[in-house]
């Protein structure tokens, strides 16, 4: 499918990953503290990318486990950066929902006195670009 | 920015002189006009008061002067203006002068006239230019006091003044600056936008007025060969003028690359040329260049570092690239 | 008949270990490229002064091709890596003064690539050729 | 005006099938200078040869251009005809018209024109050719070996034994480098000491080998065959030829708290040590950073129970120097340091330690007697996880780990394993790999056997955590042939850390003007076809400081690298190649920038009195080429801008002249 | 005296190049003057000076003066002189007018430069008088009038018109021919423009600037003066000021090898120069002290001991405004010159 290439090349152009660096060591997900909620896990995310077969991935729940802690990201001997992937493929998932582009206005509202600084952040990263 | 007077600097040289710690000093004479200022030597503060000067017109790099000076006994003191000591370092770095010789005094600048942009703008008999902070006050023959706006008449090379700091001095007066953002290159890329056509039409242009006086070079703190390949009738390219239009490219061609990488961009080859070749934009180019290919690059900044046509990474650009990236 | 076909000069420096080897190969092997080109042979790469490929264009040449070991590969270690920077930015003036960038070329052609070398100079030649002669870079005294 | 003469050669028909040899000769012997020219067969030949020699005499000839094939094929026959006759030798010129004229051209015109043209380009050559005469200096026939490992070691006895002198500088107080801690070697399992310990012994006695332990090499100076090196002997404040090596002051000393280095500082020496039992100098060594005497001077322990009066605590360090006529970097490697690995606890758990801490406490000589127990508690461990690749093949993060793969990891670890699950069957071992590579004789076969007939767990994934909780540690890792996360509870944890050029090899580098790569290895001459020679002239690799290796790969390298000093020393005079550049002092300025292009550091600078106008005199610095040292790129005739820098045999001018008649 | 009225300007010049080439000063981008070919309709410069002198079209820099071509080991000598074209220089001003009297004193002596003779012959100068002379002229302190300076043809352009007088036979049949744009006229107008020019040159800062301590047979006066030192001391050695000088004459003579021989050339050389009339024995004048006072000491002493008198500067202040230093013969005058100059 063309299509499935063209999502490949934006998930890679967006993340600015080049998957071809891994060499599926799995320290990503010898390390990722999610791992357990994950039907794919992070080396078979960036895994995915390389060859292309990122459908299952797009439908996934396994995305919206990681917790952006960065985990795999420090680890990662390769500098491949896994955790920058699944957030691009979420991206991805919530552009073509149309849902894109939270508001920074709108944000007050939303926040919880108690959400931590991190966690702000990490949804900005998560669900603003 | 604090600006430097001449009693300022006279001050200085006085004090150090008396303290013994130079011998005399390097500074720029006053001439004939407003404009004309030569460097000179004064060996006493009586010689300074007399003839000294330092304004708008100042704006001779003399750090190739260390070179002959530093061969004489004793110190010299020097000042230096932000731009001039890269080229200080420079020559350093290339062991062509003699450090302990030297006593440098760092000046601030705030830009230097180009007189012929003067010229331009009142044309013939000038009698006298004021400076004044903003603006700049024309005596002339014909047409009375002109006021002109000091910022329209800044030399090109002090409009796309690259750094405020200075690199290299022993004492510094007045606050040191700080390395700007230019658009120094901006020039440069327009060039490279052109057509191959264009551009070999605006250099033919250019480069056919060069009567070879060789003031560009000789000017040059980069050129500082004892025998230049121009002038060595063994080099197999020695001459006195350029017959042609190739040997004009051939002399401007191999002087840049001569000096790529070790150029600092003072600007002096272009301020110098007597028929106004922009010549900076030759050096200019592989400054450019050096910079996109391998990475920021500023010779003369510190003393030692390794210049980019002697050095090498494993992943450099190849030839072939490094044509086609002009062309974007 | 092909009386007035033109020919260009092309002028061909090669290292002495890689790439005139690399010839050597091709002409062993009997690989045929245009006889217009000629080769001189320097030590390394790095021995090529711009000079040099100023003068050939001076002296008439239509292009000027330089040919080293496969970078990594330099028998004195590093040579070709400068001359790689000093390619680099020549062609790139060159270019900014409006000379037409294929008349330059830099290729690493290996003692093994005979194949390589005679593919390089029949395509080299033939750029040459579509560009015509040199025109931009040419000293009319010399032609005389 | 030189007088030249043009031999076009036929080469049966290889070049005179598409070259019209007699026109070619002709129109080459109406050239300006040529006053002689024909053509032969073979020019070759011996019938050829004497063509040439008797034109030589006949025409007074100065200079010769072959037209035939690649000089890279009769270049050197050429030059020697012409030196028969003689003629300098390099007052000759090949103009190469086989293999890239004739065999590439079908058309006779087309190949006859070339041939006249490559042939004039020779001429044009020959014109501005001078005699040339290569440089001789003379061999110091002495070799000085840099670390006493096993490669310094080899290396040192191979050269002796074939009758030379050899120094070996070793910077610890014993020789015998990393091999000396280790237990067993794989994969045939002996046991280290006992195949190494003799090679010191060797060394020790060996007439032809001198060893300085405790010593650096501080100054190098000179080039191939006449290396003045200045070693630093340190102050071991023992006297070395007094010292019995009875070990009875290592007893006494009171200073019991001093890390003992050799065991990785997992137990304790004194101030005054000798580092294993079988060192080489057997000689005690005060530590002065430790001993009290040293730093207070109230004690004196050791010189009083001392018998043979061998302690002398005002000694200082001593400097020799010596000439060599070739030196071999056996700088050898480390481990790196784990200390930026948080994830896997090393520096928080005494249980998490490095393979050769593990090959430490294997030993029977180690801080335990061989007793494989964990470091924090000292109980017996029944679970071991190995951890593969700890900052090999690295490329993330350069202060972290390492870009190259290390090499020996996964054989060591296939051994400790395998070592293990043979001395205690109770002990359960898993190791984490990403690959397992074992390229080498009878190296697959060792780990199969790990696997096979020892049991050891190999699981492929990495480890992404370990954690201490209570007295175990937690080790996270990924199983991706089950694609599950594993959660081990383990007793001991070893890392198997990359490893790393010795620190000292980077300023040595320097100091040898032998270039090394971003790794700090040293970088051979070639990397296929010279792999123990380092660039720069009579300086030789051995061992790991060129790249990690093995001990049997260390030992062959070794051996090469002896093989090639053998050579160098056997010779009386070096003959130099004549083709390399010289500097023009007169135009030189000293702007240093030829000596940063040169490979070989082939260029040094001097401060020189000329005479300036009117009867001064100037001190000018200028360039002066080492024609010993200097390979004759000619790199550094385009970095010097003034054109003061020019290669012999190559000069611009020639190559102009080649350039000029090319496009004539 | 003839007058043309400056709206018939580009009949003037069309006619003139019908005849002969015609150079006229034009000004082009940012602020530069030079000679160009006069094609219809292109519009004079009303600049004081052209960048370069006049001097270049009958010395030009470069000069091919024979040739040898050979073939094998034979050589053949060609001599590719010919008859120069007639040529009209127009609007040169009074100090590159004397310049090549100057120059006629270096050429025209024996042994004449044919080449220089050559183009002298065919060459028609028509002067033009300076309405607005600049602060580095000093023509007046060598003699020389700038509101009358004489050409083969002197030119007035007043407000409205040229007028022209022709001084030598070649102006006067150039003259002649121009009889059908131009009309007889009195000259009044020419005698306001010149009393003017003389109230302007009276105002210029080297008004007072004095030539008389110099001059023939001066060489053992200043040869050895201390201030030399001083003054050279900046100079870069470049050929700046030999190169705009209207009188500068040396030349060196080289071989260019070409792809069939040889071409000798001349070319301009500066005494800056280290490597100016280099010898067996090397450059007589190893300093650049030395090469500096010669340039000075010619202009000045030498050339007019040799030359009755006559001084090789004519003031046009070209060097002044040019050198990258800023240092000239008014400086190097005003400090050797003592008195007279304070």
């Amino acid at each position: 499918m063309e299509n499935k290439k063209d999502v490949c090349n934006e998930i890679i152009r967006r993340s600015g990953v080049n998957p071809r660096k891994c060499m599926k060591c799995g320290k990503c997900s010898g390390t990722c503290p999610a791992y357990d909620e994950m039907e794919y896990h992070p080396h078979q995310f960036v895994y995915m990318v390389e060859t292309g077969d990122i459908e299952p991935l797009l439908k996934s729940k396994s995305i919206y486990r990681c917790l952006s802690c960065f985990a795999c990201i420090d680890r990662c001997p390769r500098g491949v950066e896994p955790a920058k992937i699944v957030e691009a493929v979420r991206l991805s998932v919530i552009r073509e929902q149309g849902n894109n582009h939270l508001k920074a206005d709108d944000l007050p509202a939303m926040l919880d006195e108690d959400l931590p600084q991190q966690a702000i952040v990490s949804a900005f990263r998560k669900y603003s670009k | 920015m604090q600006k430097i007077t001449r009693e300022a600097l006279i001050e200085k040289a006085a004090a150090l002189l008396s303290e013994g710690k130079v011998d005399r000093v390097l500074g720029w004479k006053s001439g004939e006009f407003s404009y004309d200022v030569t460097p000179a030597i004064f060996n006493n503060v009586e010689e300074m008061q007399k003839d000294f000067v330092y304004g708008d017109f100042s704006g001779a790099n003399f750090s190739k002067y260390l070179v002959k000076e530093t061969k004489k006994d004793g110190k010299v003191l020097i000042f230096l203006k932000p731009c001039d000591t890269y080229s200080f370092n420079q020559l350093l770095t290339e062991h062509r002068f003699d450090r302990e010789k030297v006593y440098a005094v760092g000046i601030p600048c705030d830009g230097m006239i180009d007189e012929n942009k003067i010229k331009q703008a009142v044309g013939d008999g000038i009698l006298s230019i004021v400076s004044e902070s903003e603006t700049v006050k024309v005596e002339t023959l014909y047409d009375g006091v002109k006021e002109l706006n000091r910022a329209d008449v800044f030399s090109e090379r002090c409009l796309n003044c690259k750094s405020k700091k200075h690199v290299a001095y022993d004492e510094l007066i007045g606050e040191d600056g700080l390395v700007l953002d230019s658009n120094r290159f901006d020039e440069v890329a327009k060039l490279e936008k052109m057509t191959a056509d264009e551009r070999f039409a605006f250099w033919q242009n250019e480069l056919s007025r060069c009567i070879r006086c060789n003031a560009c070079r000789d000017i040059c703190p980069a050129c500082t060969c004892e025998k230049c390949v121009f002038d060595n009738p063994n080099s197999g390219v020695e001459n006195k003028a350029a017959a042609n239009s190739f040997e004009e490219k051939m002399f401007h061609i191999i002087r840049a690359f001569h000096v790529a990488g070790r150029c600092t961009d003072c600007g002096e080859c272009s301020r110098v040329c007597p028929q106004h070749i922009p010549l900076h934009l030759l050096n200019r180019k592989f400054i450019k260049d050096i910079n996109t290919f391998y990475g920021d690059y500023q010779a003369g900044a510190e003393v030692g570092s390794r210049a980019p046509l002697v050095n090498y990474t494993k992943e450099d650009i190849e030839p072939s690239e490094a044509v086609n990236r002009g062309d974007e | 008949m092909q009386v007035n076909e033109y020919k260009p000069k092309i002028v061909a420096f090669c290292c002495n270990w890689c790439s005139y080897a690399g010839a050597d190969l091709a002409g062993s092997n009997r690989l045929a490229y245009p006889a217009e080109v000629k080769v001189i042979r320097v030590p390394c790469s790095c021995r090529v002064n711009p000079m040099f490929i100023l003068r050939a264009f001076q002296r008439g040449a239509d292009g000027v091709i330089l040919c080293g070991c496969h970078p990594g590969d330099c028998h004195y270690t590093s040579g070709n890596y400068y001359t790689r920077r000093r390619m680099a930015l020549l062609f790139s003036m060159l270019e900014y003064l409006g000379i037409e960038k294929e008349r330059t070329r830099v290729e690493w052609v290996s003692a093994a690539e005979g194949a390589k070398f005679a593919a390089t100079m029949n395509d080299f030649v033939a750029t040459v050729k579509s560009l015509g002669e040199n025109k931009r870079l040419e000293d009319l005294r010399c032609k005389r | 005006m030189q007088r030249i003469g043009v031999f076009v050669c036929w080469c049966g028909s290889n070049i005179a099938g598409t070259v019209d040899v007699q026109a070619v000769s002709d129109a080459l012997g109406k050239e300006p200078g040529v006053v002689f020219s024909t053509n032969y067969q073979y020019m070759c030949s011996q019938a050829g040869q004497d063509m040439i020699k008797q034109a030589i005499k006949e025409h007074n000839l100065t200079g010769i251009v072959i037209c035939s094939c690649s000089p890279r094929m009769h270049e050197a026959t050429f030059r020697k005809t012409a030196a028969a006759a003689g003629i300098n030798p390099y007052m000759v010129e090949i103009a190469n018209i086989r293999e890239q004229c004739s065999w590439i051209h079908k058309d006779m015109k087309e190949g006859t024109e070339k041939a006249i043209v490559l042939g004039r380009t020779a001429i044009a050559k020959v014109h501005l050719n001078t005699p040339l005469v290569p440089g001789e200096s003379p061999v110091t026939k002495r070799a000085l070996v840099i670390g006493g490992g096993i490669a310094g070691i080899q290396t040192a006895l191979d050269i002796a034994d074939a009758g030379f002198y050899v120094d070996i500088v070793e910077k610890k107080p014993t020789i015998g480098g990393k091999m000396a801690q280790l237990d067993k070697t794989f994969p045939t399992l002996d046991c280290a000491a006992c195949i190494l310990t003799p090679k010191m012994v060797d060394v020790a006695q060996h007439e032809r080998i001198r060893i300085f332990s405790y010593s650096e090499v501080e100054h190098v100076s000179g080039f191939v065959g006449n290396f003045d090196v200045t070693i630093k002997k340190k102050a071991r404040y023992v006297k070395e030829d007094v010292c019995t090596g009875c070990g009875l002051c290592t007893e006494k000393c009171p200073q019991k708290k001093v890390p003992n280095e050799f065991n990785l500082g997992m137990d304790n020496r004194r101030a005054i040590y000798i580092p294993f039992a079988q060192a080489v100098p057997k000689v005690a060594t005060i530590d002065a950073d430790y001993c009290t005497m040293l730093k207070t001077g109230k004690c004196g322990v050791c010189s009083k129970v001392c018998t043979a009066k061998a302690i002398d605590y005002t000694q200082k360090d001593e400097f020799i120097e010596e000439k060599y006529g070739a030196i071999v970097a056996a700088t050898g490697f480390n481990p790196i340091s784990m200390d930026k690995f948080d994830e896997f606890a090393y520096s928080q758990s005494k249980d998490v330690i490095t393979s050769l801490e593990f090959e430490r406490l294997m030993n029977a000589a180690g801080p335990t007697a061989g007793k494989l127990v964990r470091p924090s508690d000292g109980v017996h461990p029944h679970k071991i996880v190995f951890v593969q690749c700890v900052g090999s093949r690295c490329a993330a993060c350069a202060e972290k780990g390492k870009e190259y793969c290390s090499k020996i990891c996964c054989m060591y670890t296939a051994k400790h394993a395998m070592l293990t699950r043979d001395k205690y069957p109770d002990t359960d071992v898993t190791v984490f790999y990403i690959d397992v590579r074992t390229p080498g004789k009878q190296f697959d076969e060792f780990y199969r056997r790990a696997v096979e007939e020892y049991g050891v767990h190999y699981i492929k994934g990495m480890v992404g955590k370990v954690s201490p909780e209570g007295n175990k540690l937690i080790v996270q890792g990924s199983d991706l042939i089950a694609n599950k996360q594993l959660k081990i509870e383990a007793d001991l944890v070893v890392l198997a850390a990359a490893i790393e050029p010795d620190k000292s090899a980077r300023p040595l580098a320097t100091m040898l003007t032998a270039s090394m790569d971003t790794n700090d290895f040293f970088t051979e001459a070639h990397p296929k076809l010279r792999p123990v020679e380092s660039p720069t002239a009579g300086i030789f690799l051995s061992g790991a400081c060129q790249g990690p290796k093995d001990i049997p790969e260390t030992v062959s390298q070794a051996g090469a690298a002896a093989a090639k000093v053998i050579g160098l020393l056997s010779k009386d005079k070096l003959t130099g190649n004549p083709c390399v550049a010289h500097s023009d002092e007169m135009m030189c300025n000293g702007c240093s920038t030829c000596e940063k292009v040169c490979p070989y550091g082939a260029i040094t600078y001097q401060d020189k009195e000329f005479r300036g106008p009117n009867r001064t005199t100037l001190i000018r610095r200028v360039a002066q080429v080492n024609e010993a040292v200097c390979q004759g790129c000619g790199c550094c005739t385009v970095a010097c801008p003034s054109g003061a820098m020019d290669l012999k045999g190559f000069a611009s001018k020639q190559i102009m002249a080649e350039v000029d008649a090319i496009c004539k | 005296m003839r007058k043309c009225s400056l709206s018939n300007s580009t009949a003037l010049f069309n006619k003139i190049a019908e005849n002969a080439t015609l150079y006229i000063p034009v000004d082009l981008e940012k602020g530069r003057v030079a000679y160009k070919k006069y094609a219809d309709g292109m519009k004079m410069s009303d600049a004081l000076k052209t960048d370069r002198s006049a001097k270049d079209f009958f010395f030009p820099q470069t000069e091919n003066l024979m040739e040898f071509k050979t073939e094998g080991k034979s050589i053949e000598i060609i001599d590719n002189r010919s008859e120069a074209e007639d040529f009209v220089v127009f609007g040169v001003r009074a100090c590159d007018v004397k310049s090549l009297e100057v120059l006629d004193k270096v050429f025209l002596a024996e042994p004449v430069d044919s080449y220089y003779k050559n183009r002298r012959e065919h060459g028609v100068i028509v002067s033009m008088a300076c309405t607005r002379p600049t602060e580095t002229c000093f023509c007046g302190t060598f003699g020389i009038d700038a509101s009358a300076p004489k050409g083969d043809i002197e030119c007035y352009k007043t407000d409205d018109a040229f007028y022209f007088n022709a001084v030598t036979e070649k102006g006067e049949a150039l003259l002649a021919k121009l009889d059908g744009v131009t009309e007889s006229s009195d000259e009044k107008a020419v005698n306001e423009q010149k009393e003017q020019i003389k109230k302007v040159l009276d105002k210029l800062p080297l008004k007072d600037l004095k030539a008389d301590e110099f001059g023939a047979d001066k060489t053992d006066k200043f040869f050895n003066s201390p201030e030399w030192k001083n003054l050279s001391e900046a100079c870069l050695g470049c050929g700046t000021c030999t190169f705009v000088c209207p009188t500068c004459q040396c030349y060196d003579i080289k071989d260019f090898k070409t792809n069939k021989g040889v071409q000798r050339f001349r070319c301009w050389d500066s005494c800056m120069y280290s490597d100016f009339t280099k010898m067996s024995a090397g450059q007589p004048r190893l300093t650049q002290m030395e090469r500096f006072r010669q340039r000075f000491m010619h202009k000045l002493v030498y050339f007019p001991t040799n030359n009755d008198g006559m001084f090789s500067c004519v003031g046009c202040g070209r060097c002044v405004a040019k050198c990258p230093i800023s240092m000239n013969i008014v400086k190097v005058m005003k400090t050797l010159g003592g008195k007279n100059n304070d």
